[in-house]
């Protein structure tokens, strides 16, 4: 990264405003009934939030392409483990030759 | 110790020839690819040996070479999973009739009850030519059904009932082990399998004394445990009546359908709350530690005769 | 750990990473990577011999199908602390931690891996995981198999589940770091000119394991953190009696433990592909392939793990899907396979012992891997599963693989290490005892296995009483012949002839350094011009000369 | 690497400071990647088991308390802005600033852990604790164990980062006051305040995930 390129203040402040806005968001919204769309919203806001978490504080915006990688390399793999284990428990019915 | 020293599994069931298909046209891949690398190695070896004289040849690789030897690879295995995904199909794919089994595991033996009510513990006897088909459950921890004369196995997981079928084609005592590891004497955790000519096995079942047959006793449960006062077809409106349910789909209050199975009605006694059926009430209580896992298996087969229709045992 | 190859010659020997200090303080708070790898040695020596010893106990009460020798309970804890022990104790580290650590940096031309300090304090991390185990096992043993599946481990047993799985909680961040470590090490310290495509293909399967170490070993350690949980206050996630499912245990378990067998092998493969190119004086076949099937195999390895589960009430759909993955994920191992035969055509090659080990390796792991196709297809593993056919299928890809290219690494690296040549004669003799013994103790396993002899059976059924007396004297073979090279290394430490800086004329930056190498690797950074494996452009081997023929093969 | 002069931050085997931040960062982020897996672990837990047994998360979702658990979010994205604007001055070379910054971070942790107490003792009352103090109320769902189980299990290993994230933070925040970093040279805080960030990642997921699903129904 260019460690020289710091973030003027504002930057950070309205990360950190957003953050707290974002998080008076999620719990008013958690008492509207969405029927399933709550959860949905729900990590729709919380992945809104690692994003500017991620980006801001954490200046993956201004790093190296490695680092971005890196950065969501663990994401990547937590899809792998989600995503194959539902894989399971999706389609875990038993097989029978039902009539 | 030479007695019974054989090389090759007897194979005793409908599937087993399939399985052994499968593994001796992979013993054949194996042999021809093993053979093709040792081969190559020794020719190599032996004739680009140091000392005889020759400058090694800096080749870089081969691009025509490397994709040969990718495709060949891929294709003989994707043809073995089309194949093996087939077989393996058919052997998870329980038939609709069938000899019904019920097996409990636990630490460490094998209980076992006929559809005739005849109770057996480690010892399984089944008439040849018919599907008989197992519905497992285990009261402590993990086991696992294993025959290898008929190349079928399936765990045998606590809390969950698991399916395994088979058709004995040959008579005669067959291993049965549990293959899972289970705690200090998983390995006497066997017995066997006895196949029958149906005249003979109608002649064991005989000489044998039958206990109350699963539907009867579960019956009788039902009575007992006054699953009748919600239940009983066309009674009051607080449980949904259970007459031809099986194998239906069920809708859930929130929504959900879920297949009316075993694992479903299982559920359903021991945890009401978890799945709620449409249109009503949370009413139900829970049977938790009220019913063994052979009652269960009990109440399940009266549930189930009342959609089979044969629900008068004969 | 006393410094031998210093000790003996302390008048004419230059100065090395050996003889630069000799406190017990600057071994054991040393933060060259030479020696946390020679640390790492003695360690994880110690837990090879004592899961071997495990194992021979095993083979001997497998005699006779009586379970006569031990009590049923003590059976379990022996196949299960070897498994334990030969796993996370022995296999996981042996080639990264030992031969990564020690040559990794000098390949790369780096002055060390990029934390030195963590580096010291990973190994430590194992030794603390290994004692925790080791009390496990004195306190009483464990006995829940090293798959340690719920409900059984979480709430049945009665052994020391807590504390083994302490220990390999613990051991996991020896793993982590060190992977952490590689890839810092990897990205950012080449020497100038070393570009990707230049790197030793040693480095790249470094880079591919350390890749899985980082982001498949949490996930058991949060799990076999879970198992102690349930253990400790009973929370119930992995147990069916309160609603828990014992296999989402399963599928977090294989979900490190399938990508952990390529953390097995990888680093073998990589040890291969230089003894290869050596020892044919060849630019190995397909270089980029090579590389890249290290990646390849690191990133499908994820996607496969359900192929442990094929009969445990996972969904047949799953199933279906993990067993083809299962079989893509076989084709870069082909290629490699494939690759390092081809690289021998038209070579000039030598047999010295490294060499025999490879060849070793490349038949068994060929045939270790093919059976994992018969494993890997549906209807053919539910009868071989928990048979004694897997067993055999991971004996050969584990110790006829990875522990041949172990035994292969550290052959060919030990005069760079020490500076000092072993017996060569005696070294031969070693390798094919192991080649031999250990074909004809896992060999018959696989005949069992279709048999239907189920694995973890203490006691069973006569008729597989033969194959089982042959697999037990395969064993005793390939007992003494790892016995021997235990022997004939710690000689040499002290009366080997002097090596030489490149006993094998092999190319790479580690050659290049002197041997035993000085603490700082190289007194000036190397600059890199040509690629790896320039074996064309590279002085005629030792070899050419008769003398050092001889020195060769006493 | 005992002497304070500015060249003594590199340690002996790299070439340059350039690279020795480099190689720290990306270490870091591999070690991240490791914590992502780490939580993952847990974290499909959850989802598995939300997806079979809804109504009893839903029912432990309502025993949590959103009141406190809003504060406890709030204040630590407030601990996240601290540590952010310690690293700021760590790059502007104002080693009291950042030293001061790492305090005030501190003091936001001890607050979320206060108020974590609260909660973690209001459990206890209730009964909800598995294995140490576990009664609930007749009726409750048989699987509430299991909510309550991952609860306590994620939110203390949650805890857990955020007590070795204090212990960090006061190394790190002495040596600032020695005056160990520099402009060209905050490697040492910049890795600190990435974990810290982490730590709130991982509770940005948990607050939904344990206290807000489910809240809209009954
Ligand atoms: C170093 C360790 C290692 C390695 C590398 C492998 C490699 C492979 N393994 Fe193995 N495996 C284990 C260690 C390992 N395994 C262990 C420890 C267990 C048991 C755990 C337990 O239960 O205790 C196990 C169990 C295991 C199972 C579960 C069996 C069961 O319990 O029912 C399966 C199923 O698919 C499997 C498959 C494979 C496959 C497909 C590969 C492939 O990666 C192999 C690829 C290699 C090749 C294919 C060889 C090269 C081929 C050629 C040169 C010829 C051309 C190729 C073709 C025609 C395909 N393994
Ligand atoms: C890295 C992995 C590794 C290695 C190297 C080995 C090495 C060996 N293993 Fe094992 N093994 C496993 C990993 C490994 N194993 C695993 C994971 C299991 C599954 C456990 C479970 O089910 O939970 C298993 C299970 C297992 C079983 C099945 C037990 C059962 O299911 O009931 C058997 C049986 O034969 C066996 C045998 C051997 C033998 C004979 C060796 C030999 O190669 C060992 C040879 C080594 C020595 C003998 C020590 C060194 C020599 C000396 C110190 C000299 C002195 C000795 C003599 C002269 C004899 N192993
Ligand atoms: C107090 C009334 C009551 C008693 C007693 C009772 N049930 Fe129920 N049962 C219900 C209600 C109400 C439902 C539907 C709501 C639900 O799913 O919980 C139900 C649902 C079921 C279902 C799922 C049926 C479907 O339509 O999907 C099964 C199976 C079942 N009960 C079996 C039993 C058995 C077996 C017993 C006795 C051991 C029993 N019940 C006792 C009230 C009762
Ligand atoms: Cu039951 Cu093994
Ligand atoms: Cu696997």
């Amino acid at each position: 990264m260019s460690d020289h390129d710091v973030l003027p203040l504002r930057v950070y402040f309205g990360v950190f405003g957003t953050l707290l806005a974002l998080t008076g968001l999620t719990t008013w919204i958690a008492y509207q009934d969405f029927g399933n769309l709550n959860t949905t919203i729900a990590l729709v806001i919380a992945s809104i939030k690692v994003v500017l978490v991620v980006l801001w504080f954490m200046h993956v915006k201004q790093s190296s392409g490695l680092v971005r990688i890196f950065a969501l390399s663990g994401f990547f793999w937590l899809m792998i483990l989600f995503g194959y284990t539902l894989s399971d428990y999706f389609t875990r019915t038993s097989v029978r030759g039902w009539e | 110790m030479f007695e019974d020293f054989s090389f090759f599994p007897e194979a005793a069931s409908t599937v087993a020839g399939r399985v052994d298909a499968i593994y001796l046209f992979l013993v054949v891949v194996t042999i021809f690819f093993v053979g093709l690398i040792s081969a190559a190695l020794l020719i190599f070896s032996v004739r680009y040996r140091r000392g005889r004289g020759h400058a090694p040849e800096q080749v870089h690789g081969s691009i025509a070479l490397e994709i040969l030897w990718s495709a060949i690879p891929l294709l003989i295995v994707l043809f073995v999973f089309g194949w093996s995904a087939k077989v393996f199909f058919d052997v998870r794919t329980v038939p609709t009739e069938g000899m019904e089994v019920f097996v409990t595991g636990k630490q460490w033996m094998w209980k076992l009850q006929h559809p005739t009510g005849h109770r057996e513990i480690n010892s399984l006897h089944v008439p040849k030519g018919q599907a008989v088909i197992l519905t497992m459950t285990s009261e402590d921890v993990i086991h696992d059904f294993y025959v290898p004369a008929f190349r079928v196995k399936q765990d045998v997981v606590p809390g969950m009932y698991s399916q395994l079928w088979f058709e004995a084609t040959k008579t005669g005592t067959y291993h049965l082990f549990c293959a899972e590891y289970c705690g200090t004497k998983h390995s006497q955790m066997i017995g066997e399998i006895v196949v029958l000519e149906p005249a003979a096995y109608e002649a064991w079942l005989a000489g044998n004394p039958a206990g109350r047959n699963p539907v009867e006793a579960g019956k009788v449960l039902f009575e007992n445990l006054r699953c009748a006062t919600c239940h009983a077809a066309g009674s009051g409106q607080r449980g949904p009546d259970l007459a031809g349910r099986f194998g239906e789909q069920v809708r859930m209050r929130d929504g959900q359908t879920v297949i009316f199975d075993e694992n479903y009605a299982r559920q359903s006694i021991l945890e009401p709350k978890s799945h709620i059926v449409a249109g009503f009430e949370e009413l139900m209580p829970t049977y938790e530690g009220q019913v063994s896992e052979d009652e269960i298996l009990q109440l399940i087969a009266y549930i189930k005769s009342l959609s089979t229709g044969d629900e008068e045992p004969k | 750990m006393s410094v031998p190859g210093a000790a003996t010659a302390r008048t004419a020997e230059p100065s090395n990473y050996l003889n630069a200090e000799y406190s017990i303080k600057s071994w054991f708070l040393t933060l060259d990577h030479k020696r946390i790898g020679l640390l790492y040695l003695a360690g994880l020596t110690f837990f090879f011999t004592l899961g071997g010893l495990f194992a021979v106990l095993i083979r001997l009460e497998l005699l006779t199908p009586e379970g006569d020798l031990f009590q049923s309970e003590t059976y379990n804890k022996l196949f299960t602390m070897h498994g334990i022990f030969m796993v996370f104790f022995f296999l996981l580290p042996s080639i990264p931690a030992v031969l990564g650590n020690f040559f990794l940096p000098l390949m790369i031309g780096a002055r060390d891996l990029a934390f030195p300090k963590l580096n010291l304090l990973s190994w430590y991390i194992y030794m603390v995981g290994g004692l925790f185990t080791l009390y496990a096992m004195v306190a009483g043993g464990v006995d829940t198999g090293w798959t340690f599946y719920t409900p059984y481990s979480s709430v049945y047993a009665n052994s020391h589940v807590i504390a083994a799985a302490l220990g390999i909680f613990i051991s996991g961040f020896s793993s982590i770091l060190t992977g952490v470590n590689f890839i810092a090490t990897i990205h950012t310290m080449r020497a100038p000119g070393l570009t990707w495509f230049r790197m030793p293909l040693f480095v790249w399967a470094h880079y591919a394991t350390s890749l899985i170490m980082v982001l498949g070993t949490p996930v058991i350690a949060i799990t076999i953190v879970l198992v102690a949980i349930e253990r400790l206050f009973g929370v119930g996630i992995f147990d069916p009696a309160k609603g828990g499912d014992p296999i989402l245990f399963q599928h977090l378990f294989w979900f490190y433990s399938h990508p952990a067998v390529y953390i097995m092998i990888l680093p073998g493969m990589g040890v291969i592909s230089e003894i290869v190119a050596c020892f044919s004086r060849k630019r190995i076949f397909g270089y980029h392939i090579i590389a890249m099937s290290s990646l390849a195999i690191a990133v499908l390895g994820f996607l496969v793990w359900g192929h442990h589960m094929f009969v445990s009430g996972q969904s047949i759909y799953a199933g279906i899907l993990f067993s083809l993955l299962s079989m893509l994920v076989a084709i870069p191992s082909a290629i490699k396979v494939f690759n390092w035969t081809a690289t021998l055509y038209r070579g000039s090659i030598r047999f010295d012992t490294p060499m025999l080990y490879t060849l070793g390796f490349i038949g068994l792991f060929t045939i270790g891997g093919l059976t994992g196709i018969f494993l890997a297809s549906l209807a053919v593993d539910v009868h071989v599963h928990d048979t004694y056919f897997i067993v055999a299928h991971f004996h050969y890809v584990m110790v006829g693989g990875m522990v041949m290219a172990y035994l292969g690494g550290l052959h060919f690296y030990w005069p760079k290490m020490f500076g000092r040549l072993y017996p060569e004669t005696l070294a031969k003799i070693a390798a094919v005892m192991i080649f031999v013994g250990f074909n004809l103790t896992f060999f018959p396993q696989f005949l069992l296995g279709y048999l239907g002899m189920p694995r973890r059976y203490h006691a069973y059924p006569e008729e597989f009483q033969v194959l089982n007396v042959l697999s037990t004297a395969g064993a005793s073979i390939l007992g003494l012949g790892f016995a021997l090279p235990m022997g004939y290394l710690i000689w040499s430490l002290f009366r080997g002839k002097p090596a030489g800086n490149n006993p094998w004329g092999a190319s790479g930056l580690e050659w290049q350094t002197q041997s035993p190498p000085i603490s700082h690797n190289f007194d000036e950074v190397p600059i890199v011009t040509e690629e790896a494996y320039a074996y064309d452009t590279l002085r005629p081997p030792a070899a050419a000369s008769p003398e050092q023929e001889e020195v060769l093969h006493v | 690497m005992s002497d304070a002069t500015t060249s003594g931050r590199l340690a002996h085997h790299f070439e340059s400071l350039e690279q020795q931040h480099e190689s720290a960062l990306l270490g870091m982020w591999a070690f991240l990647a490791q914590e992502v897996m780490f939580f993952g672990g847990l974290f499909t837990c959850y989802v598995v088991y939300r997806n079979l047994y809804h109504d009893a998360f839903v029912e432990g979702s309502h025993h949590l308390d959103v009141f406190l658990g809003t504060v406890n979010t709030a204040v630590l994205i407030g601990s996240s802005l601290t540590i952010a604007l310690g690293v700021r001055s760590a790059q502007l070379g104002r080693p009291r600033a950042t030293a001061g910054f790492i305090g005030a971070t501190i003091a936001l942790a001890l607050v979320f852990f206060g108020i974590k107490s609260v909660e973690y003792w209001a459990k206890y009352e209730h009964g909800l604790i598995p294995g140490l103090a576990w009664h609930p109320e007749p009726g409750a769902s048989p699987q509430l164990g299991i909510f309550f189980g991952l609860y306590f299990v994620m939110t203390g290993m949650h805890a857990l980062h955020m007590l070795i994230g204090l212990g960090l933070m006061v190394v790190v925040g002495w040596r600032a006051l020695r005056g160990r970093y520099g402009p060209d040279n905050f490697i040492g805080v910049e890795v600190l305040g990435l974990y810290w960030h982490f730590v709130d990642l991982v509770w940005i997921f948990l607050f939904p995930l344990l206290y807000l699903l489910g809240r809209h129904a009954h």
